[in-house]
């Protein structure tokens, strides 16, 4: 029984190994600028994980399989170095795996948080609400019209409460319900959230981050391959979360600029 | 104290309608008889509806081949107004006013919008929700809070059942929508009584309407109401029309 | 006024009627079964919850016969609705973490064990202790409440994220009156679980009998000690956040709920609340509970498998400093459950580090466990399977935490399956295989009977497979980027991943199916079981000491024990046995006590 | 009121009772004694005098967890709304600190009794009703607190500031209820005569702790509203 056991434990470790290595089941590739520096990351992270996971598995399996079931007449020993052999062994080696993923960690975690955004980045603002995103696009005059919650209004769709009679800078202010951007090129993304907790989770770009109600939170990137990708909620938000996305459509240049103008008409 | 003003009317308009009977001495079948209808016609250019982007759920936007628009103000080619409701606010009598019809009101959602797009109902009428899209929407609406109606949010799963409901008390106008589709949004108008909806041409009807006199108000959700006096004889149908201006 | 319940025991005689013998008893062993039942019961509800959610995610809208009955609204023409899914989701979480993994190795073990393995006549405060346990009932009774009033419970998730779960019925299905429950009862619960951590400390500090000091505590008892002072701490933090958000439902206050909020065209009354400030409170408590779901776990399955090796453990020591250097740095690390939440990105850094230190405890536990498997006799039973099966289960759980520990990677698996998995692994298979060894393992103490060996054998290996079936593909999900707490995969990146859901869930159906041997053998065994021997295993520790299985009402039969020695005197030359009881006064040169 | 509180049959019972009850510190590791050559164990308080610790210490840390959450409030947000604190403040803060002192003076003549120096153990009595009258007193004065508070047109909802005050006054108003529920125990315990002297230390105990309390969460308040 014990030796079954020993092998089913082992089976079942490098059973689990096999979808990793074989990459079965993989994110949308990555289309962003930092990106790469997460993947990598992910990856070392996954070699370090995964000799750990197959050592411990393999170990337990093969000290079953050994001092299961033995003659009654054996003596009892210990394990050669005992328990300041494997607590030393596990500083050593967990203890600074652990620091170079951590270190490391860092590198990737400051490229996406603590870099300002370029000054030529495109200042687009998105909104999450129950149980969608919607974006604003500043117009010709570059400034985003004021906010006004009270007159926010989706029946209308006065989504974002602007104020276009009263407000010049919101009379060019563009709102769409698909975010399209050029490619290549900065984008400095201005977050908040109308209603609940939401978040804005692109997997090809390699970017998540909460929307914090009463909170304005900004996030950078660029996207560097033409396309259409989806950004989801990650933030439980109410009945409709499981819906609550919208496309991103990466462009050339030329196709972002026609896109605004057709926008623009339709507003 | 309003109610007892509405209660002393009812009962003059009883007492009329008593005298009437005793003294022509015929029997007449009053509920059956009277009828109102007309047209609502909007002035001025009616404002600009946005095309609705549905790209959020692309079974919404397949449906529509040409993007849907908003329906805050439908106007029809012959400017006519829609989606006004033309109901009787004063002078029916309680037994009239009592009557409910026994044909449900269908609330669909199709193309991920509400068809109708306002939907005038009797108190206590049956009203079955549908969902004809092969997605999932949640129902919303949102009466006055500490009016006689409470509000509920309930999905509707494509595949699963219509499920009927009814409204408890008078409220003009109920919104309701859909969380899960921001832009679809409608309402409710419910009264007490026969009422009638413009379509696009801007005509409408009440049917059923006992002869008397009575003030008629109309609704529309952007251009708000107006009302007018009418006189319903038996036998005789009444036309009364209404302009709205647009802002 | 604490003494007179400390002395109740002492003072009065065992108790003769019924409701003080089963219902509202003060013995610590008749309160350890009662919450190892409610245990079971919460455990089978949450289970079936988590099939009906399998269901709809391997088959969306597919039609569960007779789901209708159970909510018309929540299930129209036996399909479920998204809000219906996600209010079982929240109280498979809440039910599961709460009133399972918290109640049964804890506060159902610890209350039968603790006392007898200290060598005690009960606990010092038996009213106390009996109120932890009609307390803890009564937020039960109050959660599952919720199900049958207005639109059904809370749907926001066990973390009840604010504002969702703070601004009330605009929110959403379950967010008015399942809310307020919800909050009422798990604040009602922490109430109960303050006054068995008060018992549990109390008990391991000044009940130990003659001879019986804290290094001769054997490792169970060390682990509900441990688990004890971090449920003290974390659950008078809980408490109050929950009462702060049941003001913000009835009184109107914004404690949680932000300014400017606008929820169905309304613009609400509250301003200038924190969100932030609810996940601080939350995950205070959050992380901490994480540990007291699976300390006591350690502390049983290292108590099985010694007395299955027939040797003590490398080091006593080292394994109840590794398992309080967790306690410790739970605290500390909190925060990575909220790095991309909008905090800091420093303050994420300042989380990472001691999140990553606290593998090396871990670590050190396996490797203990492993180590000590060399050179050991190991027997196989029921018993021991499982406790092997909770160290490879915990390997594999704990991996994964070198990914979810650092920030940049987090911002990928954040709110996917991986996360799912983890914590499923880590802490709640891992932690319920512990619950299933002490099952097996202490049965014929607190029964008398002993379980089937071979329904206890068939019980562990669909369960053992079946997890792995279940929860390992939950981390391939994760690593494609699917997303948690969907009720249906409508993104178009998500789609492919429906076949991998589908074999989970026909998984999951199996491995719950297989839970009902477990019953089966519970309940048959409790009736029908052979007579066991006093001490089946040839265990050392005091429970193993008392006169009679189930001990008697003073679990000593008035005889005062004394201890001589460390717990695990096993593998001893010389004596007849391998093993010297830890209350025999037998001389041996080779005692194993620690040097 | 009996005079004589404390019958010897009952102490020695007590001790014997002690003696099983508290650790017997464990012997030393890897000896193994005859059971009489064990170090004899001193007659230690009993375990509630433990547990009054811990309960204290869950005490403090739920309200260190709300005074956090206010610091938190305080500081996320611009609505913070200052307003002047209750008079009655002042007055119940007194109150409260005589009572500590009337208790502790009450404790005293308990001890003496018991030590049978002085038969005052009536003393005692009375030095406690003193205590409990100032207790419901403080109670009392919370309440008129919160009227002056509603006068201000201060109400829960008002602001958070208004919020948490009605929060942390009230938390403290029912644990000092907690309390003077004890010394209605204490006081019966008393005129039966069966009042362990430990019984009245770990009363007083909390008593004084919530005295402290009080006197830390008067000071936040006053720093921050």
């Amino acid at each position: 029984m014990g030796k079954i056991l020993a092998v089913t434990i082992i089976l079942i470790a490098v059973l689990s190994a096999v979808p990793i290595v074989m990459h079965t089941w993989v994110a949308p590739a990555d289309v962003s600028v930092h990106g790469h520096l997460i993947d990598e990351q992910m990856a070392e992270t996954m070699v370090e994980a995964g000799i750990a996971f197959l050592a411990g598995q393999i170990l337990l399996g093969l000290f079953i399989w050994k001092f299961s079931d033995v003659k009654p007449g054996a003596r009892i020993r210990n394990f050669p170095g005992g328990a300041m052999g494997l607590v030393i062994g596990a500083f050593l080696l967990v203890g600074t795996e652990v620091l170079a993923l951590g270190v490391f960690g860092v590198k990737a975690w400051s490229e996406v948080y603590f870099t300002p955004p370029a000054a030529n980045a495109i200042p687009i603002q998105v909104q999450a609400g129950q149980f969608a995103f919607y974006f604003r696009y500043p117009g010709a005059d570059g400034k985003f019209g004021p906010i006004h919650p009270e007159l926010i209004n989706e029946g209308t769709q006065n989504l974002f409460g602007l104020d276009q009679d009263h407000d010049p800078a919101s009379k060019d202010d563009i709102v769409t319900a698909e975010m399209a951007i050029p490619v290549n090129h900065e984008i400095h993304l201005l977050m908040h959230t109308k209603d609940v907790g939401h978040s804005f989770y692109v997997p090809a770009l390699r970017v998540q981050q909460d929307f914090v109600p009463g909170l304005d939170v900004a996030l950078h990137f660029t996207a560097t391959k033409v396309g259409k990708y989806e950004i989801v909620c990650t933030q439980l938000c109410g009945l409709g979360h499981y819906n609550m996305k919208a496309y991103l459509e990466v462009m050339s240049q030329a196709d972002f600029d026609n896109w605004l103008k057709q926008q623009a008409a339709n507003q | 104290m309003k109610s007892l003003y509405k209660s002393a009317a009812i009962l003059a308009v009883l007492i009329v309608v008593a005298l009437g009977l005793l003294s022509t001495g015929i029997h007449v079948n009053a509920a059956a008889e009277g009828k109102v209808s007309g047209t609502i016609k909007l002035e001025g250019t009616p404002p600009h509806m946005r095309p609705i982007d549905m790209s959020k759920d692309p079974t919404c936007s397949k449906q529509h081949p040409t993007p849907a628009r908003l329906e805050n103000v439908v106007v029809g080619p012959s400017g006519g107004l829609a989606n006004v409701v033309v109901y009787i606010s004063q002078g029916l009598s309680a037994s009239a006013a009592a009557a409910v019809p026994s044909k449900p009101i269908v609330w669909d959602q199709k193309g991920c919008m509400y068809q109708p797009h306002v939907a005038g109902m009797d108190v206590g009428q049956q009203l079955q929700v549908v969902n004809s899209d092969p997605t999932t929407h949640n129902i919303h609406p949102l009466p006055q809070m500490g009016g006689g109606n409470i509000g509920w949010n309930k999905s509707q799963p494509q595949g699963s059942p219509p499920f009927t409901t009814s409204w408890k008390s008078e409220e003009v106008a109920i919104p309701v929508k859909c969380n899960i589709h921001p832009w679809m949004h409608g309402y409710m108008v419910v009264v007490k009584g026969p009422y009638g909806v413009s379509d696009t041409s801007g005509s409408f009807t009440l049917d059923n309407v006992p002869p008397g006199t009575y003030t008629l108000t109309a609704w529309h959700e952007t251009y708000g109401t107006q009302t007018q006096k009418v006189t319903v004889a038996a036998g005789k149908p009444a036309t009364v029309s209404f302009t709205f201006k647009a802002k | 006024m604490h003494e007179a319940s400390a002395h109740a025991v002492h003072q009065h005689a065992a108790p003769t009627s019924f409701i003080r013998k089963y219902v509202f008893s003060l013995d610590h062993k008749v309160i350890g079964k009662q919450y190892y039942a409610l245990a079971l019961i919460a455990v089978l509800t949450g289970m079936v919850l988590s099939w009906l959610m399998r269901l709809h995610l391997g088959w969306v809208n597919l039609k569960i016969p007779g789901l209708h009955l159970l909510s018309a609204s929540g299930a129209p023409g036996d399909v479920m609705t998204p809000e219906y899914y996600l209010q079982l989701m929240t109280m498979h979480g809440t039910i599961m973490v709460f009133f399972v993994l918290t109640t049964a190795p804890f506060a159902a073990f610890g209350n039968y064990f603790l006392p007898i393995q200290v060598g005690a006549e009960d606990m010092p405060f038996p009213r106390f202790n009996m109120m932890s346990f009609w307390v803890t009932f009564t937020a039960f009774l109050v959660l599952v409440s919720s199900f049958f009033v207005g639109d059904g419970p809370t749907l926001a998730g066990w973390t009840q994220y604010a504002p969702l779960s703070a601004v009330g019925a605009v929110a959403g299905p379950g967010q008015g009156m399942g809310e307020v429950l919800w909050a009422s009862a798990i604040a009602i619960f922490c109430v109960g679980q303050l006054l068995g951590s008060l018992n549990f400390i109390t008990t391991t500090l000044d009940m130990r009998t003659k001879g019986m000091s804290l290094w001769r505590l054997p490792l169970t008892a060390w682990g509900w000690f441990i688990t004890s002072v971090m449920g003290l701490t974390a659950f008078a933090v809980l408490m109050p956040a929950c009462i702060l958000l049941i003001l913000d439902h009835v009184a109107g206050t914004s404690f949680f709920v932000a300014s400017n909020l606008v929820l169905n065209d309304q613009l609400q009354p509250h301003s200038g609340g924190s969100t932030l400030l609810w996940q601080h409170l939350f995950w205070f408590f959050g992380h901490p509970e994480v540990y007291i779901a699976i300390v006591p776990g350690m502390g049983v399955v290292s108590h099985v498998l010694i007395a299955n090796m027939r040797r003590p453990m490398l080091s006593h020591r080292v394994i109840v400093y590794s398992m309080g250097a967790l306690a410790v740095l739970s605290y500390m690390v909190y925060g990575h459950h909220m790095f991309v939440s909008g905090m800091n990105p420093f303050s994420s850094l300042a989380f990472s580090f001691p999140t990553l230190v606290i593998t090396i405890p871990s670590t050190i536990l396996v490797l203990i466990w492993i180590g000590s498997l060399y050179g050991s006799k190991l027997r196989i039973n029921s018993a021991s399977l499982f406790a092997l099966g909770f160290i490879s289960l915990f390997i594999s759980g704990g991996v994964s935490g070198f990914f979810l520990a650092q920030p940049s990677i987090d911002i990928m698996l954040h709110a996917t399956y991986f996360v799912v998995g983890h914590f499923h692994l880590v802490m709640a298979v891992a932690a319920i295989f512990g619950i299933f060894a002490g099952t097996y393992f202490w049965f014929p103490k607190v029964t008398g009977r002993m379980m089937n060996e071979t329904l206890g054998k068939v019980h562990f290996w669909l369960t053992f497979v079946g997890a792995y079936c279940i929860f390992m593909p939950f981390h391939y999900l994760g690593i494609a980027g699917n997303v948690r707490r969907y009720q249906a995969f409508v993104d178009d990146y998500l789609v492919g991943l429906i076949p991998l859901h589908r074999f989970i869930t026909v998984a999951a159906l199996i491995t719950g199916v297989v839970q009902l041997i477990f019953l089966y053998n519970l309940i048959h065994s409790g009736f029908r079981g052979e007579k066991a021997p006093l001490n089946p295993w040839q265990a050392t520790s005091l429970e193993w000491s008392t006169p009679s299985s189930p001990p008697p009402f003073d679990n000593f039969g008035g005889r005062h024990v004394v201890v001589y020695h460390d717990p695990y005197q096993y593998g001893i030359e010389g004596a007849t046995d391998d093993y010297v009881m830890q209350d025999s006064p037998a001389q041996i040169q080779s005692v194993r006590d620690e040097k | 009121m009996a005079t004589t509180v404390d019958k010897p049959a009952d102490l020695e019972q007590r001790g014997d009772h002690l003696r099983r009850a508290s650790s017997g510190n464990g012997g030393h590791r890897g000896l193994v004694p005859a059971e009489g050559r064990l170090p004899s164990v001193e007659d230690r308080s009993p375990a509630a005098s433990t547990g009054i610790w811990v309960g204290l210490t869950a005490i403090s840390m739920t309200f260190a967890a709300l005074t956090s959450a206010l610091v938190v409030r305080q500081g996320a947000s611009t609505d913070w709304q200052r307003f002047t604190l209750p008079s009655v403040l002042y007055f119940d803060t007194c109150i409260l600190l005589a009572s500590s002192i009337t208790l502790e003076l009450s404790r005293r003549r308990f001890a003496a009794a018991l030590g049978g120096l002085r038969g005052s153990a009536s003393a005692a009595a009375s030095w406690l009703y003193l205590t409990f009258v100032l207790g419901m007193v403080f109670v009392a004065g919370q309440y008129v607190a919160w009227l002056q508070l509603r006068h201000q047109g201060m109400y829960l909802s008002t602001n958070p500031s208004s919020s948490f005050f009605y929060v942390l006054t009230a938390a403290h108003a029912l644990h000092v209820l907690g309390g003077l529920g004890g010394l209605i125990l204490v006081v019966y315990r008393m005129s039966k005569s069966t009042l362990r002297r430990s019984t009245l230390d770990i009363a007083s105990r909390y008593w004084h702790f919530m005295d402290v309390l009080w006197i830390y969460l008067f000071l936040l308040l006053w720093f921050k509203m």
